[in-house]
């Protein structure tokens, strides 16, 4: 494919970077004993998030996972909602009551990352089916792990979709494991995308650790959503660099030497070192970058140290919107 | 007044929803051209078609959370489950998605969804198709719990729930759909949260929800024979619950029987036993009594079926044991 | 293929002829208020039962639909219980409490069929996992209908069969509707055979009208399973020739033409004139078989109007095999 | 006696069931290599392997369901379903196929299947990962439910679940993990619907399930000080029901407050308040008050998790309001 122009370039970078210093962060501050609950860390897997989400327009829809910081991210949620959703503060996007595993926005078209296997398949073909009831263009993209391939929400929700040839992007970031469950033992058929022809809907497999791959393939499945061609499937295969939350080693059921290699095709540096070979950008235009990014994520930080909890009080309000 | 059956108010209220607001409309197994198993969607399909009224596959988690997902932007689904015996297929959506997301997401997001269908035994469907699983439903916070027992209340509470802006379940006895009852031409609705005393009395409260409610009535009137008199609540809406209404009964009568066709484990008779028990403690005369179905999966064969329904009989025998305490 | 021998092949014809003839008489005394409760009868589609179960041992396991008075009878249950219990009496394969979508039979190794349309699918992959479990050459067939191949019950009933290897052959019985909800406007890639290679295990499209072939294509798929080799999906295609349920007239969603054209495929009158083509029975014998098929099925009537009505002192026992 | 964790006392229950018995086995994510999510099944892989320590896909539905057909024939599953709150996924196949067999099939037919996981609010896990569902599961005619608060009932209770005939659900908080207790080196079972006093009184009766019967104790001693006598009873099974326990605990104290972490209505302390306020009813000085958890999805950020869950301060301050009665 031809290179996209430069700026669309550096964008990628930038939030590719982003991605990777706010879970770095996450993981920093997890120790330190800021962040309660669990967390799952996207260290690996900038490149899905990334180059699916160039592509979404503000009102379009994205529905997560557990492993949902870099969607949110990618999706135009504040870094600093984010972060203070973790720290359980009152100005996070959940206002403390999620957590790292409900992150909800909708002002950015976050649907909500979910602590569940499998709904952000059927609730992202939901978001779906409500843009092309409205006559709206928007188009709804469901993130899933490889885990939630086997659930009955895949077959159900890419079933429905297809039927009702709705405008969604289904994308599977296959990071080969659910927490220690191999994929190619869980999986018969062993292929995701395969499994896109049982739903009569494209099934593309992408390297999930090259952002201009992604790019283009969301690109090319984005476009057919919202021209109302339907749903597709994409498979990304990646890797999680991390454990599967903080505090899982992230061994005993991989080999050292995987983590090794895969660790070699980290998205990050694969798409700066091309950016630099190609001449697109010069190492001082990186290393701005770089410092911006920081600099976001600790005001990120800063701004949650400095947030209020919630308040005991208001524990039990807002359970219905039509008030009892 | 005209008279018209429980299934055809449940239509007339979907249909006239439908029509006000263009964002209301159903999925469910059969609801399009056939109209329903029930007849509930029966000549609203020339009217709405099949943008509305969405035939689906038997894919109960599926649709329910499409339903979920279509809520939360903007639209107002009516999922038909049918028979709330298949709604624990898709348990999960309606549990940990639907029930929560407004609380979890600060208020920012509204799920407007309506689940409705059908509930009870009586007509030998066997253990798949005679559920009654509504308690279960009130112990979810963030869902809404609609139990109607007359045309008149399925009509106006059915069209606040697709109003509603929160999760509704509508729980409706099979054995009420041929019921007649006095039902308005003119436009009402039925805000939740508003018990009903259909019957006044002085010596006992009877609570009674959903079919029980014709049931319980019945009772009343053997009972009046024997000098006496009964008083029937019927709280329509179990979240929210009236608990107003129904205190100030047992508070009058100071004796209180419960007959709710579900299982006693946690069930209604619990949650009345309790509020009563606490709240109307010193006004209390006589033990409180729960009538419910006997704890077994509901059998096919009629005898057996019979036995396990609470019976006119056991509500009477039930009563008179009261009064002598 | 080889014509089966002469005996296999009258049992087949027997097998089918049992079926309609018993599913007839269920209709009438149906209609004359004997049963209680909904019936669903099998008329039309006898060919796939028949042909499957012919396979299988009294020690094998079925599991089967709201569609089972004849799985129940080919796999071998007598005529008088499976009767006895859609007329609700103590006689009956349930003792009355099942009615006729709650058949059991475990002495005849049917596991139940079922109110619920899905887990006919996962309870019969894990009667085959308890077969591989325990070592024996034990064979599960699940029996479902075309309705059901759109369930997160067939997704991850078939994938744990297929990742675990199972004894289990699942038979789909696709009449083309599942109520009145056409099979093709359900189902993405409208096929159930072809949705096996999502499963990486056979899948094979049967006519499910011809005995023979559904005959032919269960023996090689059940011979698969007991030799350790795994799951198959076998789609037969038929056609219910009468309402969804007694008293669905069974038009409306299906044309006059439609009906007709698959009542001319009937199974049994293709299966007979064919054995009377190829010579392999006479109309005597034929005949003959009638009389006793037919003599079977009123004494199945004669033997329920005369059972007794369950106790209703009883219906609070057996909730629980331990005692509380 | 030794003492060991509450998680210890699951292994090892779970262990010993197993060299017992070659019928047992485990299905669940992560139960293999890795020994659980919670060290359920550590050190056990060496021993059982991957034929009894089954690692599955998440397919919540789909292990369960394949459990039910394997129990159904002669096997004994254990489902380990990690938290109760995935059970949604699955319960389809509890309510609908599990717990009715049996019955439906006129008692030919058992079904000998566990499933275990954990539950409650406190480690700020969010709205899908602190769920405490058991009165569900106590409204389903033909389950057992088993809710133990120390190392040893946990043991003997869950041996106890995998050798009964029953489908028996097993919930063990997430907050007694790492709780211990005395738990002896030999076999031992415990019997169901045996509840047990924790500590006896005189002035009021705290039933108390799970985590909460810690609470309770230490709000006894609290109470002691005072002079407020609390006896504090824990039910540990609740299908079947110890009622004898419970109730000579409330006619003997005259005053009860259940304590549950469980939502509040239709639950256990509706359960049983209804109990008391029946069967107990002329023993009884005051009014019945239960202590639930808020009525909301559980929140994560640690003020509002807290505000939501029973609090040692509200069980001391509800037994003051009722002994002023
Ligand atoms: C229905 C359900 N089952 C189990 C879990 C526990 N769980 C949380 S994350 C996870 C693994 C998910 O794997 P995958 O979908 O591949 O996503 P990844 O973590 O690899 O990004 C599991 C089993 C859950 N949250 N929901
Ligand atoms: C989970 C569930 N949803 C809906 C129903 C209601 N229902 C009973 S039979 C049926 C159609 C089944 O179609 P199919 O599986 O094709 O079997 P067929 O009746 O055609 O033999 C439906 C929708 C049910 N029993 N279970
Ligand atoms: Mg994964
Ligand atoms: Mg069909």
């Amino acid at each position: 494919m031809d290179l996209p122009d430069k700026d669309v370039l550096l964008a990628l970078y930038r939030q590719m970077l982003m991605l990777r210093r706010f879970e770095e962060a996450v993981a920093r501050v997890y120790r330190e004993g800021k962040i309660p609950g669990f967390v799952h860390l996207y260290i690996g897997e900038e490149a899905v998030a990334t180059g699916v989400c160039a592509h979404l327009e503000k009102t379009d829809y994205v529905t997560s996972t557990h492993r949902g910081h870099g969607h949110a991210l990618a999706k135009g949620v504040p870094a600093r909602q984010v972060m203070a959703e973790l720290w359980g503060r009152s100005t996070g996007c959940s206002g403390g009551r999620g957590g790292s595993m409900h992150l909800y926005a909708p002002e950015y078209g976050l649907l909500g990352t979910n602590g569940i296997v499998g709904p952000s398949i059927i609730n992202g073909a939901g978001a779906a089916f409500s843009a092309k009831y409205r006559g709206t263009s928007q188009v709804t993209v469901a993130f899933f792990g490889d885990g939630a391939n086997n659930t009955g929400s895949f077959h159900e929700g890419l079933n429905l979709a297809s039927i009702w040839k709705l405008p969604v992007v289904f994308v599977c970031e296959n990071n080969l494991y659910a927490t220690e469950m191999s994929f190619l033992k869980a999986t018969a058929g062993q292929s995701v995308a395969a499994r896109a022809a049982a739903y009569a809907m494209p099934g593309v497999a992408v390297d999930g650790q090259d952002v201009l791959a992604v790019y283009q393939a969301a690109g090319e499945a984005i476009a057919r959503a919202r021209a109302g061609e339907g749903p597709t499937l994409i498979e990304c295969r990646t890797y999680r660099f991390v454990g599967h939350h903080e505090g899982d080693p992230g061994t005993g059921y991989r080999t050292q030497e995987e983590v090794e290699e895969w660790r070699k095709r980290d998205p990050i540096p694969l798409f700066r070192d091309r950016l630099l070979t190609d001449k697109v950008v010069t190492q001082d235009e990186l290393a701005q970058i770089g410092d911006d990014v920081e600099a976001h994520v600790q005001d990120a930080i800063d701004f949650s140290a400095q947030s209020a909890w919630p308040s005991p009080q208001e524990a039990a309000t807002k359970v219905f919107a039509s008030p009892l | 007044m005209r008279e018209i059956r429980y299934i055809d108010a449940i239509r007339e209220a979907q249909a006239e929803e439908m029509r006000r607001d263009k964002t209301v409309f159903i999925f469910g197994e059969g609801i399009g051209p056939r109209g329903g198993a029930f007849t509930q969607t029966q000549g609203m399909w020339d009217e709405f078609g099949e943008k509305r009224l969405i035939d689906t596959p038997i894919s109960e988690l599926g649709f329910t959370g499409v339903a979920v997902g279509a809520a939360m932007t903007g639209l107002r689904p009516i999922v038909d489950i049918m028979f709330w015996d298949f709604a624990f297929e898709a348990l999960g959506q309606i549990v940990n998605q639907a029930a929560r997301i407004h609380y979890m997401s600060n208020g920012q997001i509204k799920v407007p969804l309506v689940v409705r269908g059908v509930i009870g035994a009586g007509q030998s469907a066997g253990g798949h198709h005679s559920n009654s699983p509504y308690p279960l439903y009130t112990q979810m916070p963030g869902l809404k719990i609609v139990i109607p027992a007359t045309p008149y209340d399925v009509k106006g509470l059915l069209k606040t729930a697709i109003r509603d802006d929160d999760p509704v379940m509508v729980f409706e006895h099979k054995g009420l759909y041929n019921t007649k009852g006095p039902v308005p031409e003119e436009e009402y609705t039925i805000p939740f949260g508003q018990a009903i005393v259909r019957r006044e009395g002085s010596d006992v409260t009877l609570v009674a929800t959903s079919r029980m409610v014709l049931l319980a009535l019945e009772a009343a009137e053997t009972l009046a024979d024997e000098g006496i008199s009964a008083e029937v609540v019927d709280p329509r809406t179990l979240v929210p619950l009236d608990k107003k209404t129904i205190l100030a009964s047992i508070r009058k009568t100071n004796r209180v029987v419960v007959v709710d066709e579900a299982f006693s484990p946690c069930g209604v008779g619990g949650e009345i036993a309790a509020l009563a028990a606490d709240e109307a403690f010193y006004h209390l005369d006589a033990p409180i009594k729960r009538i419910h179905s006997l704890s077994v999966p509901t059998p096919s064969s009629p005898p057996l079926e019979k036995a396990v329904v609470p019976s006119l009989e056991q509500i009477v025998t039930t009563v008179r044991e009261v009064m002598n305490q």
